[in-house]
């Protein structure tokens, strides 16, 4: 086929380096979904293409892979990054060369631009009503911040800190510990959290702990025998894919908050992971929620570019707020102005299979905020691409960034 | 016994139908676990625990290990034969009617039945099972269970259990509104006795109604326990420091061969770690889909593996590239660079890019209490293995030819070729033997660590570090090194905390250099100083 | 026992050795004289197998040994005493000596009590290290090392170098000794004329990487080949 | 600069150097006048480089005085601040820049300003070469110039380090057995050229070579384990029977 | 080493092409029209400019590896440092443009709740100052590491590891975000660097030339130091440094001066990177990049300076093509790339030139040409 008669789109996912662990199923999830696009016929005719580069887990490479992608491949949108620092470096690219990136996974949120389409959680899609649940059902008193030392959990916690204490939880209940990334030797910290928790109130640890560090983590935990029913852990970065590489029968009973579990049981889910693990020829293939999140954006993309009848990224920006695609826990998510999407939030506990029970979820689908109403900075700020066409529209100055 | 046993439960079972039809609090409890609500899972729990009807255990048991089914309103119990009898009558049920579906748990579902089952299991012929009992009923300080505790203490003769009994009953009556203070004075005293965390936690939260003499008292008893916890603390982070030296020795040794004799700067050496713990998960699964049985061996019989796979993998690496660049280490960096890049992407081609799970054996699991100290075995195993290896590897090293000759080709290879040392074989054993040790360390690190394809990058820097802070060419200085680079770590980390405790001790060692510009095991002599 | 013919031998494009033919028997010590840069050390380098050579052939017992690594040279009973010293730094004395147990079979592997005779001061020295020795003290070990491998023919370049006088003549009269004992070659690298003329049964004076002159014991007696080596 | 303590150009006395208990010198005494060759003897392992190594600041003495002009106390000088003082040194095994050509080796060792800047900014002066092109010719390497230093035989490398020595132009010359491993003509040419050179400074020369020695004909002092055995003409020096036994032999 | 002949004809060619690579690029993106095959693509010329940083890095390493023997596994550091005092002039150029409109303090202060600037970030918007610190930073690092290791003997492998940990202990401090200088997302968002747009092509163009002209700057200064009796001593100090010590050099103090000296081309070969990349955050220090960089001047040939360039970019094109062509097998083909030229080519690709070379034109002057030596195995 010639050039001319495909649509392309990128795909920039880290296939090697520290961050290969997380973000090489997301490529293979595109791949996936791209295949059955054309399945189906294809988009305006013509057939998808899957442009796939290595950014091999280096920031600056990803900006310069990413210029690559539209320049060079003059792909119609990009599905990719998973840290913030990834999303921040290749952000002015996308800004200057005018291109849309989907980025898919969970983040501090305090964001929104015209180009990116955020389909992961912001926090108050994942972390407040984690916090929530906790204190209402397990009816947690004291709380253990225990973070990666980087910019979302940074944030993340800066946020629950702000919103614990609005709801009455006193200063010397909160522990906040940060550690360096890949961390190994977690033994001093869950012996203080122990501690920490063996003060009378219950404890639970919320965990913005980040990919390589979480498996120790969890291995000490069930060394030093913390129970989920003494101090239950929840997480925001530890998913199926994560627990397929712990024995999880010792952390059976601690928690996680997310957008998508594997185990939900809808037929939509159903049939995604049966499509899944006939594509990657492996019944033991798990799935996630960042991959959900593509398979949102994916198909909100395929929409608008259907309505706007064109892969021209101004008119798809235009065409995809207000979009609305089923998701795959049985909602309908949408796309807001502010390029945040409604998203179910799903508490969920470990199994012995390393899957994870669902003990909670919102009743409807909670909207993204792109900033938090829990930071001194942000809560005055509001984005909107559809009608103000800003997204830092400031609400007390009424005025759009300055 | 059994027998016995077996009577005596059809025996109860004839009384539990005869009291169906009275429908007691059991049976009006049964139909809350059909209702999906953890509030109402939790009340018939506790229902169900206080009806003393005789299938009360068995449906908690069953509820804890999801076999307590429900359908059509009605609850089950599935059997480990398979076999499902009716919760409400005891009977058993052939065919159930439309879909069964499990009821499910949440933690505090978890917790209601750790509960339940404590005060129930409290007179348990099993005296494992009454610590476990007596730790629950502690944990949760139900009021309800004191008398069964009382009575549990009166035939209790085993000293653990009794002990463990008799702090769950001192719980209680602090925490009880109506206890006498005197029994209250004596419940502080056998807290302080315990003197650990969990009762520290206890003496410093008493409820507002305690009355003032029992405040004092345990405002003096927990001062005493959190004294002896802080002396105690320090050897916690020794030991700590200990395990995490342990880790880094084992990432080091295999390096203070192949870099510290051969002088060869193998990047590639956490390739080897790895190459060990993925033979390790390989051992694992063979185990777990032919040989369950053996899986509390799978370890030892990796270990052999895992020197195999890594050390064939460094021979081959040294006939095919490390031999051609002897003399010249700086290029043993950039190829062994080279083959690491190789090696992480073949393994991500091979076993993909995620984590692998390599279990932890039974007897590795679980803690030792030593004073206020918890040590865990996994750890234990971890230090003891640590030292055994750099023991045997010393003795290889000092007592064979091949270290004399390994040392030898090193520092002077033509010369060592002119004394008829076989050269090549000499590098490749050396290198084999290096590379294997670090497998070896890959089985072991397996233990604590991701098995994922980054898992060897994680070490490297470390490794570099311990070997040539100890000393380059010293085994001793690796010990030492590791050793003393993992108790500072943790002794520092308490007070900087992770991120500022690591830097700090990055500056202590580039400050350490300065003063001892070899290492602490320094070389000595006019060659080095030449 | 030794033949070699017709050597070349090159550094680079530099050619160190033009045809150089010299032979060494048991039972005899021959000696290769020359000044500075005539090429003896890259004979002796060429005969134990340190450098490649670019022609012509070295036979030893009868079988061409220029593909054999140093090591197989080692073990068919070529030991080498290079200038130098070139004794492992960081090794003890002790260690030092032992390498040389490497070609042997597990009964020979202690060190013959002559290498203790011959440099006294090295038993009193087993635990140093090699390279904290004094420069003459090396000079002994290395020797004695060379001894310890029980050599059919023994290479020296310049044994004497560095060494006070009455080792000098300990070496002399332990080479003598050697020789008399009819086992093994002696192949010596000299430039201490006096030392060489008293030992030599046959000699080859070396000049810009060729062989200008060779004769047996008596035609050192002349003031000839002193004349040749004297600039 | 304060007034010399002693008139004498080197003033060791009392030197001691141990190496885990070994004494290698045993509080030796040695005096070395202004353009004074002196001769040291002795049996391998006597001390004889390591006095050389305390003189040149590689070695830090245990106990004992070392005075260089009367006023520079060499044990607590380094080896620059003692090489700037003007005191050379040839080693025992030759060691010369390899990688460098014979002709930049002799022209990093001429005596001109040391410091980074001076070096940074020098050019080479017509006078330089001069100087170097004598000097290839006095240690006949005038052919080998271009080469690299690690190219040569041993016995061009021992005359190009005593090259770099006389480059240095140093006050006190320290030649650790500069006649190892040349031809007895070579051996004769070295000690004219010593004699030569000791007309204006002061030498330091370590020799088993005892022809060589005679050929100085200087003072002689003998070291046994660490100390002096025994000091004065050469004749009289061989004619001590301590000497005889523990280092001429019979 | 090399003749004066050679060395002339080096500097000639390198020279050069970099000219040349100044005055094409320009014209092939902006004269020749997008449709011709001549025509230089927008993206490729932040890319290239990349390129001639990251080179100018390489010859910082080479500098002092090469020719001084100093193994420096933490340059990236000053690189880095270079780049963060080049970020944080952007980032105050950002003014009151950022997300909250601060019009002077960064984002991340703002959401993070920091009322006022930190006082180390004072005088980073005046342009000629920030371009002091991009010098002085580093400078200031390596005088200050050098001194103390230089003047401990603190020597090879020893010197290797504490860089290296000097690079990971600045890595995690940079990664706090109490650090104050963005934590782990860095410096990014750049608006304008002395007024113009950062995005624009023409910037880029500017940019990229500029960082041609510093490269070519910066190799005439190393070739004058290392042909310099300076240069000859370092190289003395590479191969005997104890030697130089009984010449009477102050060796501590030459080290010193040349890994100043290298520490801020590679603060000043970050400063022009940040700008073209657009990012700048503490991966920069990783101890990996760092050890990158050394791998750069070995493939190219150590201690040849032009190795060190043409490595450096050989290496992070090859990097660029084979991460596009063959994203998931790139690893297999980047190292066997090093292990290929480690083996075939000891001396690095322009090693093993010189040496076809030289193996060629002796046939000529077969007599007076300097005799090749390879250093026997020891
Ligand atoms: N490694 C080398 N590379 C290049 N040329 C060399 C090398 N070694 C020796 N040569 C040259 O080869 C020639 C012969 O050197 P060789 O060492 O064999 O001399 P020699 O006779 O042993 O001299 P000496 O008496 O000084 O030890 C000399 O010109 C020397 O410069
Ligand atoms: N670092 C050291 N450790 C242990 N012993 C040492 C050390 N340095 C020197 N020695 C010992 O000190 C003694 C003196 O050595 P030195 O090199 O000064 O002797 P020398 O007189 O120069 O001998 P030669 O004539 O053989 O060169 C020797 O026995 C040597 O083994
Ligand atoms: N956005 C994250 N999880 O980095
Ligand atoms: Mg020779
Ligand atoms: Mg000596």
């Amino acid at each position: 086929a010639k050039a001319e008669e495909t649509i392309k789109v990128g795909v920039l996912h880290s296939l090697s380096g520290t961050m290969a662990i997380s973000e090489t199923t997301l490529k293979d999830v595109m791949l996936m979904l791209v295949e059955e696009q054309n399945k189906k016929g294809g988009l305006l005719g013509k057939k998808l293409e899957a442009v796939v580069v290595d950014p091999a887990s280096n920031w600056p490479l990803f900006a310069e892979k990413a210029r690559e992608l539209i320049s060079q491949h003059k792909v119609s949108a990009v599905f990719g990054a998973w840290t913030s620092v990834s999303r921040k470096s290749v952000l002015p690219v996308f800004k200057e060369l005018n291109n849309i990136l989907f980025y898919p996974v969970q983040y501090e949120g305090e964001e929104s631009e015209r180009n990116v389409f955020y389909t992961g959680a912001a926090p108050n899609q994942q972390a407040i009503p984690a916090v929530d649940y906790l204190a209402k059902e397990e009816k947690v008193e004291r709380w253990v911040l225990a973070g990666t030392d980087y910019v979302y959990p940074r944030t993340t916690n800066k946020i629950l800190e702000a919103y614990l204490k609005s709801k009455g939880v006193k200063a010397e209940d909160i522990m906040i510990s940060y550690t360096p990334f890949g961390h190994s030797d977690w033994q001093t910290i869950v012996a203080d959290i122990k501690k920490f928790g063996s003060a009378g109130k219950k404890t639970a640890v919320v965990s913005t702990i980040n990919g390589d560090a979480n498996v120790p983590f969890y291995k000490e935990l069930a060394n030093q025998g913390v129970k989920a029913t003494d101090i239950p852990v929840v997480a925001f970065s530890v998913g199926e894919e994560e627990l397929a590489g712990i024995d999880t029968k010792p952390l059976v009973g601690h928690l996680a908050a997310w957008n998508y579990f594997q185990s939900v049981d809808t037929p939509e889910n159903k049939a995604f992971i049966e499509k899944w693990k006939a594509y990657t020829k492996n019944p033991k293939r798990v799935s996630n929620d960042p991959m959900e999140a593509h398979v949102i954006g994916f198909n909100m993309w395929v929409k608008a570019v259907e309505k706007a009848g064109t892969t021209d990224p101004d008119k798809v920006i235009d065409a995809i707020v207000g979009i609305k695609v089923p998701n795959l826990t049985g909602g309908v998510s949408e796309m807001l102005p502010n390029h945040h999407i409604t998203k179910p939030v799903l508490i969920g506990e470990i199994r012995a299979d390393g899957q994870f029970d669902t003990v909670w979820q919102t009743d409807d689908l909670v909207a993204g905020d792109a900033w938090s109403k829990h930071l001194e900075g942000s809560k005055d700020l509001v984005a909107d691409w559809q009608t103000l066409k800003c997204g830092n529209y400031n609400t007390v100055t009424k005025k759009c960034g300055s | 016994m059994i027998v016995l046993r077996k009577f005596l439960r059809a025996f109860l079972l004839l009384l539990g139908m005869a009291s169906a039809a009275l429908a007691g609090p059991y049976e009006e409890a049964l139909p809350r676990f059909t209702s999906d609500s953890y509030a109402d899972t939790d009340a018939a729990i506790g229902a169900v625990a206080a009806s003393g009807n005789p299938l009360a255990v068995d449906v908690i048991e069953a509820l804890r290990d999801g076999r307590l089914l429900v359908g059509s309103g009605q609850v089950f119990i599935r059997r480990a034969s398979g076999d499902l009898i009716n919760a409400a009558t005891g009977q058993a049920w052939g065919n159930p009617a439309g879909e069964l579906k499990p009821v499910r748990l949440n933690n505090r579902v978890r917790r209601a039945i750790e509960a339940a089952l404590g005060s129930l299991t409290l007179l348990n012929p099993d005296a494992a099972k009454r610590l476990e009992a007596a730790r629950a009923v502690f944990r949760s300080r139900d009021e309800a269970a004191l008398p069964a505790l009382e009575k549990a203490i009166a035939q209790e003769s085993h000293v653990p259990v009794r002990n463990a009994l008799e702090t769950a009953r001192a719980a209680i009556l602090l925490s009880k509104q109506d206890a006498p203070p005197t029994q209250k004075l004596t419940a502080v005293q056998t807290l302080r006795d315990r003197s650990d965390q969990e009762a520290l936690a206890l003496l410093s939260n008493l409820p507002a109604h305690a009355p003032p003499e029992v405040v004092a008292a345990a405002g003096k008893a927990a001062d005493g326990i959190r004294a002896r916890l802080a002396f105690w603390q320090a050897f916690q982070n020794v030991w700590y420091g200990i395990s995490l030296g342990s880790v880094l020795l084992l990432a080091a040794i295999g390096l203070a061969i192949t870099f510290g004799t051969m002088s060869v700067i193998n990047m590639a050496h956490g390739e080897m770690v790895m190459l060990g713990a993925y033979t390790t998960f390989m051992v694992q699964e063979l185990i777990r889909s032919y040989f369950p049985g053996l899986f509390g061996a799978s370890l030892l019989i990796a270990l052999p593996l895992a020197f195999l796979v890594a050390g064939s993998v460094g021979v081959l690496l040294e006939r095919t590239v490390i031999r051609f660049l002897y003399g010249r280490p700086l290029e043993t960096l950039l190829a062994t660079w080279g083959i690491s890049l190789i090696l992480q992407q073949g393994v991500r081609t091979i076993f993909g890019p995620t984590n692998r799970e390599v279990g932890t054996p039974a007897w590795m699991s679980g803690a030792l209490d030593v004073g206020a100290m918890s040590l865990t075995y996994n750890r234990i195993a971890i230090v003891v293995f640590a030292f055994s290896v750099f023991a045997i590897l010393l003795l290889v090293l000092r007592y064979t030819s091949l270290g004399l000759y390994v040392r030898a080709v090193t520092q002077n290879r033509r010369m060592a070729g002119s004394m008829g040392i076989r050269t090549s074989r000499v590098d490749a054993l050396a290198f084999g033997l290096g590379s294997g040790v670090a497998g070896i360390a890959g089985v072991a690190l397996s233990q604590i660590d991701n098995v994922s394809p980054n898992l060897g990058q994680g070490y490297i820097i470390d490794s570099f570090m311990v070997v040539v802070f100890g000393g380059v060419g010293n085994l001793w200085g690796t010990l030492v090194g590791a050793m003393t680079l993992g108790i500072a770590n943790k002794l520092l980390e308490p007070y900087a905390g992770a991120v500022l405790g690591k830097i700090a001790l990055l500056i202590a060692i580039i400050v350490f250099i300065q003063r001892r510009p070899r290492g602490l095991f320094a070389l000595k002599g006019r060659v080095v100083e030449a | 026992m030794l033949a070699v013919e017709n050597l070349s031998l090159h550094y680079g494009a530099a050619q160190a050795l033009r045809g150089v033919s010299v032979g060494a028997a048991v039972g005899e010590v021959t000696c290769v004289l020359g000044r500075n840069g005539v090429g003896k050390t890259s004979l002796l380098r060429a005969i134990a197998g340190h450098r490649p050579i670019s022609g012509g052939s070295i036979l030893f017992e009868g079988q061409s040994i220029v593909r054999l690594k140093p090591f197989e040279r080692a073990a068919r009973g070529i030991a080498y005493v290079p200038q130098g010293r070139e004794i492992f730094p960081l090794l003890s004395v002790k260690e030092n000596l032992e390498t040389g147990f490497a070609p042997l079979k597990r009964g020979p592997r202690q060190i013959p009590e002559e290498v203790f005779e011959l440099f006294p001061v090295l038993k009193s020295m087993l635990g140093r290290r090699g390279g904290d020795l004094s420069g003459g003290q090396q000079q002994q070990l290395a020797i004695g090392r060379a001894l310890v491998m029980r050599p059919r023919l023994l290479v020296l370049d310049e044994p004497t170098e560095g060494i006070q006088p009455s080792i000098i003549k300990d070496i002399g009269r332990a080479i003598s000794y050697l020789r008399g004992r009819k086992d093994m070659a002696i192949l010596l690298v000299e430039q201490y004329f006096d030392f060489a003329r008293d030992l030599a049964d046959r000699f080859v004076v070396m000049e810009r990487g060729e062989i200008v002159q060779h004769g047996d014991r008596a035609a050192l007696e002349g003031n000839d080949v002193r004349q040749r080596l004297a600039i | 600069m304060t007034a010399p303590v002693t008139p004498t150009l080197l003033y060791l006395e009392n030197v001691t150097v141990s190496f885990d208990g070994f004494r290698a010198l045993n509080a030796l005494s040695l005096v070395i006048d202004h353009a004074e060759m002196r001769a040291i003897i002795g049996p391998n392992g006597a001390g004889k480089t390591t006095m050389m190594d305390v003189i040149t600041g590689k070695t830090q003495p245990n106990e004992g005085t070392a005075l260089f002009e009367g006023t520079h106390d060499l044990t607590a000088l380094d080896e620059t601040a003692i090489a700037e003082l003007g005191i050379g040194r040839k080693f025992q095994t030759p060691t010369v820049f390899e990688m460098h050509t014979v002709e930049d080796n002799l022209l990093l060792a001429l005596k001109n300003k040391r410091g980074p800047l001076a070096t940074l900014f020098s050019r080479q002066a017509n006078q330089e070469r001069e100087r170097i092109d004598a000097l290839l010719e006095r240690v006949r390497l005038t052919a080998q110039r271009h080469r690299r230093a690690g190219e040569l035989s041993h016995g061009q490398k021992q005359w190009l380090e005593i090259g770099m020595l006389l480059a240095q132009e140093p006050k006190l010359l320290l030649i650790d057995e500069p006649a190892a491993g040349m031809t007895d003509q070579e051996t004769a040419d070295t000690a004219d050229l010593l004699r030569d050179i000791a007309k204006s400074k002061a030498v330091i020369v370590v020799e088993h070579d005892m022809t060589f020695v005679r050929d100085l004909g200087v003072k002689v002092t003998c070291l046994h384990e660490g100390s002096v055995l025994a000091e004065g003409s050469l004749d009289a020096v061989s004619a001590n029977e301590r000497v005889v036994e523990v280092y001429l032999g019979r | 080493m090399r003749t004066q002949y050679l060395f002339d004809r080096q500097t000639v060619l390198v020279l050069s092409i970099l000219a040349a690579a100044a005055i094409l690029v320009p014209a092939m993106n902006g004269l020749v029209p997008p449709g011709s095959a001549l025509h230089l693509s927008d993206h490729l010329v932040p890319l290239l400019g990349k390129y001639v940083c990251l080179a100018l890095l390489a010859l910082s390493v080479d500098l002092i590896w090469g020719f001084c023997g100093i193994l420096s596994l933490g340059h990236g550091a000053f690189f880095a440092l270079g780049g963060y005092a080049m970020g944080m002039y952007l980032m105050r150029q950002i003014g009151p443009r950022g997300a909250y409109a601060d019009p002077i303090l960064p984002d991340f202060m703002v959401f993070l709740n920091w009322k006022e600037l930190p006082w180390f970030w004072h005088g980073f918007d005046w342009f000629p100052f920030a371009a002091l610190m991009v010098l002085l930073v580093p400078g200031a690092l390596a005088l200050v590491f050098g001194w103390f290791a230089f003047r401990s003997r603190v020597t090879g492998v020893y010197f290797s590891i504490i860089t290296q940990a000097m690079t990971f202990a600045l890595m995690l401090a940079f990664f706090r975000n109490d650090m104050g200088l963005g934590g782990n997302n860095g410096l990014t968002d750049f608006k304008e660097v002395l007024g113009f747009p950062v995005q624009a092509g023409s910037t880029r163009v500017v940019l990229f030339v500029l960082s041609v002209l510093v490269l070519a700057g910066g190799y005439l200064l190393c070739r004058w130091v290392v042909g310099s009796t300076f240069g000859k001593v370092l190289v003395a100090v590479r191969d005997a440094e104890s030697r130089t010590r009984f010449l009477g050099y102050r060796v501590e103090h030459y080290k010193l001066a040349v890994f100043t000296l290298s520490a801020m081309l590679a603060g000043v070969a970050g400063a022009l990177y940040v700008p073209q990349v657009g990012i700048i955050n503490p991966s920069e220090f990783a101890p990996a990049n760092s050890i990158e960089v050394v791998i750069w001047v070995a493939v190219g040939g150590r201690g040849t300076l032009a190795g060190a360039i043409l490595g450096a970019l050989l290496v992070n094109a090859g990097k660029t093509w084979f991460t596009a062509a063959l994203p998931e097998f790139w690893l297999f083909a980047l190292g066997g790339l090093f292990v290929f030229v480690t083996l075939f080519m000891p001396r690095g690709i322009l090693g093993a030139a010189g040496d076809l070379w030289e193996r060629s034109s002796r046939r000529l002057r077969t007599r007076r040409s300097p005799q090749p030596f390879t250093q026997a195995a020891e």
